[in-house]
């Protein structure tokens, strides 16, 4: 099983130099955390700001510099900022190469759900539906199972959509999957973990890359 | 030409019951502190807010529903408010939810006098039902109208009195095209200068997009999710 | 007659205080040169400047800032600059509060016909028909008849239009007119034009207002 | 990240025969001088230009004219050019003439993920020919496609190498959404500065657009109508 830590590190090793890349909240912010050395990416914020730095300290605290999350943030040399329209005309226009979200739900279709519980408070989809129609290249980050322990990989999803056929790779704490025909393609295994639990844990359609490896963290 | 009046009552004059607004802010950065102040002293009623967010509940556009001034909300995201849930549940309070690109995307066409455009945000889900949808190059898109306000209430850090204005950070956020989709737009800036102090290539949102403006007082800028590093 | 000057000086009386205002080429031009006192109003040049002033001194001289005819141009204080998408957000959403711009051709129901002669070399729109489409008021200024002596104010516009029933005024050398209900209604006469030269001279549907006088100049 | 490349020569390696461009530039200002002088050069060919002028016989895309490298223009004005009216009067060379407001953005549009939009400007008239045009609130509106090009090609004031750009005066007029709108973007600049020296507040247009950047050389700015007033 891996960590939070561990998604964000795995996810990491995707990211490639010069890339521009939009780090949803929870699990994907703590991709930052990761980059590889010799690799540099800009991260955007849609509230309006390319070249998002850590968290300042407590004398750079500016109210008017904060992320997608409202989080006091920074900026790195060569940073820009600019309106909501142009956020999301990047956004919609495929400019960002990578977006990391979160989801309630995945589907075997490439269905993603996870801005709306039926009967529960509606907080609303914020940027989310533009992302993930926005951008080709999606990396969904999530829990295997939901509290009650039910696959969160299923034939369809039961929630309100965020996007249709859009996702193509998830990674969980079991493992790391890719979406192909209608399928989970099971490509990496967390460690520890067996495919069998995987099988037992996956309601959606699932099949086993025969290139099939086991991560491996230092 | 001057544009520039006393303060946020004289601003908000005009602005009647069961108007639309629009006002700018990402959560409660860059949000029209004086202006919302006004108006919740002025108690204008019935009022449709177009905000990407509706604030927090002792802060921003949280303090106009306190009072029960708004009728609708077009927002993208409305947590944070349990007064907001609380007449949301109980149907007092209308909330029409619009991904946030397709949100500014919107403003940004009422003001550019473009009716409606293709967007492929939303396909396939509730936002996208009842609306026309269409294949174009391989791919299918939502058709979406433009918005536009009686009033657009923005906030920037620095402006003249011919109503061009420059934001700071991302304060900038909604502002801008909200400021074009305004029949009436007015402006709060924090430093209100002479025409002429500000550089002609650095303005953001040009003055023709404004009609009225003034400085601000006691910007309290409250800080959502005040976040350091060690 | 009027003299293009003065066609400019009785356009420039229509201008009020805080007004964007666009001007085309040629006798538009020229109503900058009338402003009357006490009335503040912005030039805006479509390819992104507001606050234009007058052309530059020998040592004012600047390539990168030109009006819309290509020639060199001044900013005044509180000026502002813009790319031509903003531009023009400007004007097709409505901001821009008059437009004066010349035609080869306009017709009773308020048509309007400037950008092309068929059988000749075509050099293209540029903004006109954003402008037209985009401006609730404008003001056509142009000579009332060709160089053949035949009548500009048409029954129907016989060249390709640049867009449909949006003129409402036009002033000729003989006259100021507005376009109401599929006919040209004569407002004001020029100094020494008669009623009778008029009606000579247009072609389409023409009525005199009973309030008809003649314009004076200082 | 580093998206700087030599000159312009090395910056247009990858534009071949039949390939679509963008070219920033109202009349000859603000257009990428060294990028057209390395196309002339290269004599690549077949090319449809998207360009709101087509420059004059001899500067600018007159001078790709001059070789006949254009297959195809799309613009709003293309007057003061006589090769260019011998060409297509001899059926050499095709015309695609578009409204200005509507070329600008028909190329945020295509920058912006927006494949159409409806727009008043041409409606009854001989651009609308052919389009589907549609009533929205009582006024007649056409519906107009989005632009994207293999490579935009834009002109700068400054940037850094991360490809963010601030252009100067009315030079900026088409290139910030052209930039937006190149499958891959060349940004030529006057002035090449260190990352971290423009002010993020001040950007014109973000580096995400921008795949290639250089600092030109001996522009020439050529002034098509210098007038003067004593």
């Amino acid at each position: 099983m891996l960590t939070k830590d561990q998604i964000a590190q795995r996810i990491a090793r995707e990211l490639q130099d010069g890339w521009y890349v939009n780090l949803g909240i929870g699990i994907p912010t703590l991709v930052a955390n990761y980059i590889p050395d010799g690799i540099s990416v800009v991260l955007q914020s849609e509230n309006g700001l390319l070249g998002m730095g850590p968290f300042p300290t407590e004398d750079q605290v500016d109210a008017d510099l904060i992320n997608a999350g409202k989080q006091t943030v920074t900026m790195l040399p060569g940073s820009s900022l600019f309106s909501s329209a142009d956020s999301f005309a990047m956004i919609r226009g495929g400019h960002v190469q990578l977006t990391v979200l979160g989801a309630m739900e995945v589907a075997e279709n490439g269905d993603i759900a996870n801005w709306k519980i039926p009967g529960k408070m509606v907080k609303g989809m914020g940027g989310a539906m533009d992302l993930v129609a926005g951008t080709d290249n999606i990396i969904v980050a999530m829990m295997h199972t939901n509290r009650e322990g039910e696959s969160k990989l299923l034939k369809r999803c039961s929630l309100p959509l965020t996007g249709k056929n859009c996702i193509k790779r998830v990674i969980t704490d079991l493992g790391l999957f890719s979406i192909e025909e209608n399928s989970f393609v099971l490509e990496e295994l967390a460690p520890g973990v067996s495919i069998e639990e995987i099988q037992a844990k996956t309601e959606g359609n699932l099949r086993i890359s025969p290139n099939v490896k086991t991560m491996k963290f230092d | 030409m001057n544009k520039i009046v006393k303060n946020a009552e004289e601003a908000i004059r005009g602005i009647e019951d069961g108007m639309t607004l629009m006002l700018g802010g990402f959560g409660l950065c860059g949000i029209p502190e004086n202006c919302i102040n006004a108006l919740v002293k002025a108690k204008t009623k019935n009022l449709t807010c177009i905000s990407n967010n509706a604030g927090v509940d002792d802060f921003g556009i949280g303090l106009m529903l306190q009072q029960r001034q708004v009728k609708k909300m077009i927002a993208s995201y409305v947590g944070e408010n349990a007064e907001f849930e609380r007449q949301l549940l109980s149907g007092e309070l209308e909330v029409e939810l619009t991904p946030q690109g397709t949100l500014a995307e919107k403003c940004r066409a009422g003001g550019a006098g473009i009716p409606a455009f293709f967007t492929a945000t939303g396909y396939g889900t509730e936002v996208a039902e009842g609306k026309e949808t269409r294949e174009i190059n391989g791919r299918m898109y939502v058709l979406e109208e433009s918005l536009t306000a009686d009033y657009a209430i923005v906030k920037a850090w620095k402006g003249d009195r011919f109503g061009n204005l420059i934001f700071k950070g991302t304060a900038r956020n909604f502002n801008p095209m909200m400021a074009m989709a305004g029949r009436i737009t007015i402006a709060e800036v924090e430093i209100l200068v002479e025409a002429g102090e500000l550089d002609p290539n650095q303005i953001h949102t040009p003055g023709i997009f404004v009609q009225k403006i003034f400085q601000g007082v006691d910007y309290e800028k409250r800080i959502e999710q005040r976040t350091v590093s060690k």
